[in-house]
Formats: C-alpha cells, structure tokens, sequence
C-alpha cells in the first residue's frame, strides 16, 4: 500500500488543478486504489482543510469532488477579482469561442471532442458573459444542446453575420507547424 | 579534403557555418561548398516547400563562405589590397556573430533544463468560480477577428505535426557537380544569358543549386557575371570550360 | 489571534484564484495591511504548507507569490495539465526565447540579425504559449514592434526577475574555442 500521506499529497494537488468536479470513480482510477479507500482519504484531506484554517474547502458537488474557496473569503474575492485579477481571456475561452463560432451549432460532447478536455467551466464563462448561447438541440438520440454565438458576440468583433468570419483555410496551418517545417523537424519529433 | 556535416535540423545558415568551424582542425579551405550545399538541401527538401527567406539567407552565407574560401587560396600579400582589407573586416565581423550566436546557444541550453527543473511546478489556469464572474473586467475587451480566426485554426486545424507530403514533388536529385556541368552545357549553347532565363524550368532548390554552380563557374574564370546594381538582372556570358576537376 | 487567521485564510483563497503571481504589494493593498506584515503572513502560509505535507507550495516567483503543486506530485498531472503547458520548445524556440530574454525589448529584425534565420514562426509560437509579448514600438522610422519575455515565462523558470539569469558572458565561447573559430574562417593579417 501506497505512504497515505503521498496519496493524500497527490490527491490535493490533483483538486487544485482540475477545472472540473472530479468523480470518485476517476480518482480511483488514477490512484489505483478501491473507490471506498478514495472516499476515505477525500475526508481526510476535507477534514484537515477545515481543521488547519485554510482558505479552501473541498466540497462534494454534482459529479464529483472539487476544491473551493471558504465561503468566508468571498469579500476579499469579490474585491480582489474587481480591482487586480487581471481581466484575462483564457487560451481555453478564447479556443472553445473561436470552435463554437466556426462550428455552430454544436454540442457540448462535440466541443469536447475537439479540445480533448470537457469544456463545461469554460462553457460557463462564455454564457455567462453573453458570448454564446442555446440555440436548439440536436435531432439525435439524447438531444443534446446545441450552442451558437450571440448578436452580442458578433457586435464585439465588429461583424454583421457569423459569414463574416475569415475563411480558416488562411490562418492554417499553425504557427507551430510552420515553425516545424521552418526547422526541418519531421512527423512525430 | 571534405568534411561532412551531419545536419539533424537546419536552423540557419550561422547555425551550420558555427558547426562547421566549431569542429577540430576544420577550416573554411577544407569544407567543401558542395558538401554543405548538398547537407542544406538534404536537410530543407525533407521539408517538402522551401521558404524563400531561409534559402537566400543561406546563399548570403555560401557566398561569404565561397570569398573566404578563395581568400584562403590565395598566396599571403605584405601588403593587404582594399579588397583584401574588406574582406578580413567581413572575417572578423562574421567572427563576432559567430560568438554572440553561439552564446545565446548556450544559453538556450541553460534555459531548456532550467524549464525540465520547473516542469514539476503547476499552477492553477482554471476559469474564475461561477459566483465571481460579475465582478470580474471585461475579458473580452482585446478580442479581434483574427484572434478567433487563429484559435479556430489552431485547434480545428491537424493534430499532430503535418506529414509533408513529398510524393508530389520531384525528388531533389541535382548535386552541385552535376549543376556545375548543367550550367556549363547550357551556357556553351547560349553564350550569354539572364540567370533568370537560365534557370527559367527550374524548381526553386535547383536554382540555389544553380546559383552556387554559376559562383563556382565564375571562380573558375569560365563564366562572367555583371549586376548593373543589386536586384537588377544578372547577365552570365561563357569564356571557357571550367578545368577538369573543378567542384 | 483571530484575525491572523481570517487574513491567512483570504490570503489562501486569493492565491488559488489568481491566475498570476501576485505582487506583495498588491496583496498589501488589497487587505489594508503594511507590506511587511503580508509578507510575514506569506511566510506563515509558505510554512504550513510544508508542515502540513499538503500538495501545494507556496513560491516567490515573476515579482510575486503564486501556489503551485509539489513536484513530488507531478507523475498523478499530466492528465490535467493542458498540451500547451507541457508541450516542449523546439531549438529554434529555446533559442529565440534566449535572446528575447537577453536582449529585451528587442524586434524581430534585431532577432533575425543574430540567428541568422526568420524567426516569424518561431515568435509566433513563443507569443502563444505566453513566453513573449509586446512589450512597445521603436523609436526609430518603421517603428518596430518590440518584444520581451513575460511573467509566465519567469514562472516557468522559478525565476523573480530576469535579473536573476545568469549573466550572458557565462555562455560565452571560451578562448580556446573562439580560436578554432577564428582560425576556422580563414588566415588574420
């Protein structure tokens, strides 16, 4: 058996990475370690956030596990993300925005497919701002939600209509690919 | 004698001169113009399209190499003549990039272990908690066309590195040697020529090729070149076969 | 004292939602407090982080403090670290970013001039993945645009300043080298 300790290391870290609720199934599966045994080290570790005054909480929510900010400190955040965070665009919002503008309508499962990671908090972001919406939902079995971008989207980027957009063919291919073939380095270097 | 260069990636022609003369005992008299011409194209035809601006920067630098070369040939004067002294200033300039180059090289060696020593250090990039996305600025304020046309590209773009497809193109098969015997058949018909004419049917490696072959001409006093000023049309007329056993 | 742990405990939350180092004197600003007391309490907060064995350290890094998983944690992030973190540089890259870090704020031509090669592909990688920014224009006709490294770039290093590089003349040729150069290029006077 793996040193506890090491576990409940790993185990926090991974939380504090993760931008997404993780399910105790997958931390089973990473740790390699039954379910019930995860659970139990989860409570350690919430137990100890707790006892020790810390400024995060780990919190059970739909789908899984996920580590948040006490809800005491929210003053100091409120304040803190208003006045210094610097307003930042993520490579994650700015690359799901761009994917939902020249593939709309589509899904969730969709966008995920294409970035290789659940785009669902970044999602969250983009409706909230007012960049994309709902614009239906698919025909399929599951009927999932469809998204496409808002008028409001299309007034921020000085555009009349999605058509507008630049044809991709002219920003492709990427600047690392190019860079690659700049450099001489072959497939799979 | 020739010396080889093995190229793994071609990052320029400083890059290629830094590891010919970093080498023991080389000097420019020894290294073989074709050898590294040929090492060049090995290394930038895998690539499938030549960019214009990395072949006329090598050429910038083959020429360089090519009037140091004859430099070295040449019987030591006592007293240096202009183009003599122009040169040795070319030499030690040359010199001095050589070292900065090699210096920035180093460092990026520095800092490629540097960054595997910091890998182990991740910091959170995760979206802002739902509840405080109000009070944040505006994210978007920056946002252009062609920020979403780039992340577009780039994320619905090739996954991997591109495979260059070479199979459309013909196979780079022309040695300096052989452009060499090229130029001097083509020429011995014409007489006189444009170099643009000259290489009018040719692909843009081959007319590096026949750039280099035409310098190698000119050494050999078989042909002569004018330029009235630079960018202008450049006028190649026959005098004489090269010797046997020229490169 | 009470209050202590109020602020240690804002101070925690704060760094777990920045998404950059955060400067003592922002820190300072934002809880009202002398810049020497927040950096006593980011001492503390860097003890107890150690103490408690947990997955995350608190670091001094780009001129301010930022929380980053232990190392020891690394093998368990891989999944949860974005391709565009963990992606490595090419040579061309490493070098490039090398002498923007050295000769900064510097323009495209000056970087061309050294290497020897277009460095477009290669700045154009570097901008995106955050290592380089516009950092001004040149005064001079043209007006270049001028580039430098950025505060991600030195987070990546561990680095507070790029003071802290190692002085370029460390990587310079040593004589013996310089020589066979030298004499590599043909006979001197």
């Amino acid at each position: 058996m793996k040193a506890e300790d090491d576990v409940l290391r790993a185990l926090e870290a991974v939380l504090f990475i993760a931008d997404e609720p993780l399910p105790t199934a997958d931390l089973a599966l990473l740790f390699e370690l039954p379910a019930g045994e995860v659970e139990a080290l989860l409570g350690i570790l919430a137990d100890r956030c707790q006892a020790h005054g810390r400024g995060v909480v780990l919190r059970r929510v739909a789908g899984g596990w996920r580590l948040a900010t006490h809800p005491d400190t929210a003053p100091y955040l409120e304040r803190f993300v208003g006045e210094h965070r610097a307003g930042r665009l993520t490579q994650a919002a700015l690359e799901t925005l761009a994917i939902v503008a020249y593939r709309q309508p589509i899904s969730r499962i969709q966008l995920a497919e294409i970035r290789g990671v659940s785009c669902d908090a970044v999602m969250r972001t983009l409706l909230s701002r007012g960049m994309v919406k709902e614009v239906g939902r698919d025909q399929g079995p599951g009927q999932a939600i469809l998204y496409g971008t808002t008028t409001y989207f299309l007034e921020r980027l000085g555009l009349d209509s999605v058509d507008q957009l630049p044809p991709l063919a002219e920003f492709m291919p990427d600047a690392e690919s190019v860079e690659r073939m700049e450099s001489g380095l072959g497939p799979g270097l | 004698m020739a010396y080889a260069v093995k190229l793994d990636v071609y990052e320029g022609p400083l890059d290629l001169l830094l590891q010919l003369v970093s080498k023991e005992r080389v000097d420019v008299a020894d290294i073989s113009i074709s050898t590294v011409t040929d090492e060049y194209l090995k290394a930038t035809s895998a690539l499938g399209e030549v960019d214009l601006e990395t072949a006329s920067s090598f050429l910038v630098l083959a020429a360089t190499l090519l009037e140091l070369k004859s430099l070295k040939l040449l019987p030591q004067k006592s007293a240096p003549d202009p183009d003599l002294k122009m040169l040795l200033e070319e030499r030690d300039w040359l010199l001095h990039r050589l070292v900065a180059y090699s210096s920035f090289k180093a460092a990026a060696t520095r800092l490629s272990e540097e960054f595997d020593r910091g890998a182990g250090y991740h910091s959170r990039e995760a979206e802002l908690p739902e509840e405080l996305i109000p009070e944040a600025p505006d994210i978007f304020r920056n946002i252009s066309v062609g920020q979403i046309a780039a992340a577009a590209a780039r994320a619905l773009g090739p996954r991997q590195a591109p495979t260059v497809n070479t199979s459309h193109l013909t196979p780079l098969t022309v040695s300096l040697d052989q452009m060499v015997r090229e130029m001097s058949r083509r020429l011995s018909r014409a007489s006189r020529s444009s170099f643009r004419d000259l290489c009018a049917d040719l692909q843009k490696p081959e007319v590096v090729v026949s750039f280099l072959a035409l310098l190698e001409l000119y050494r050999a006093e078989s042909v002569e070149l004018e330029q009235s000023q630079p960018f202008d049309t450049i006028t190649v007329t026959w005098r004489q076969p090269p010797p046997r056993g020229s490169q």
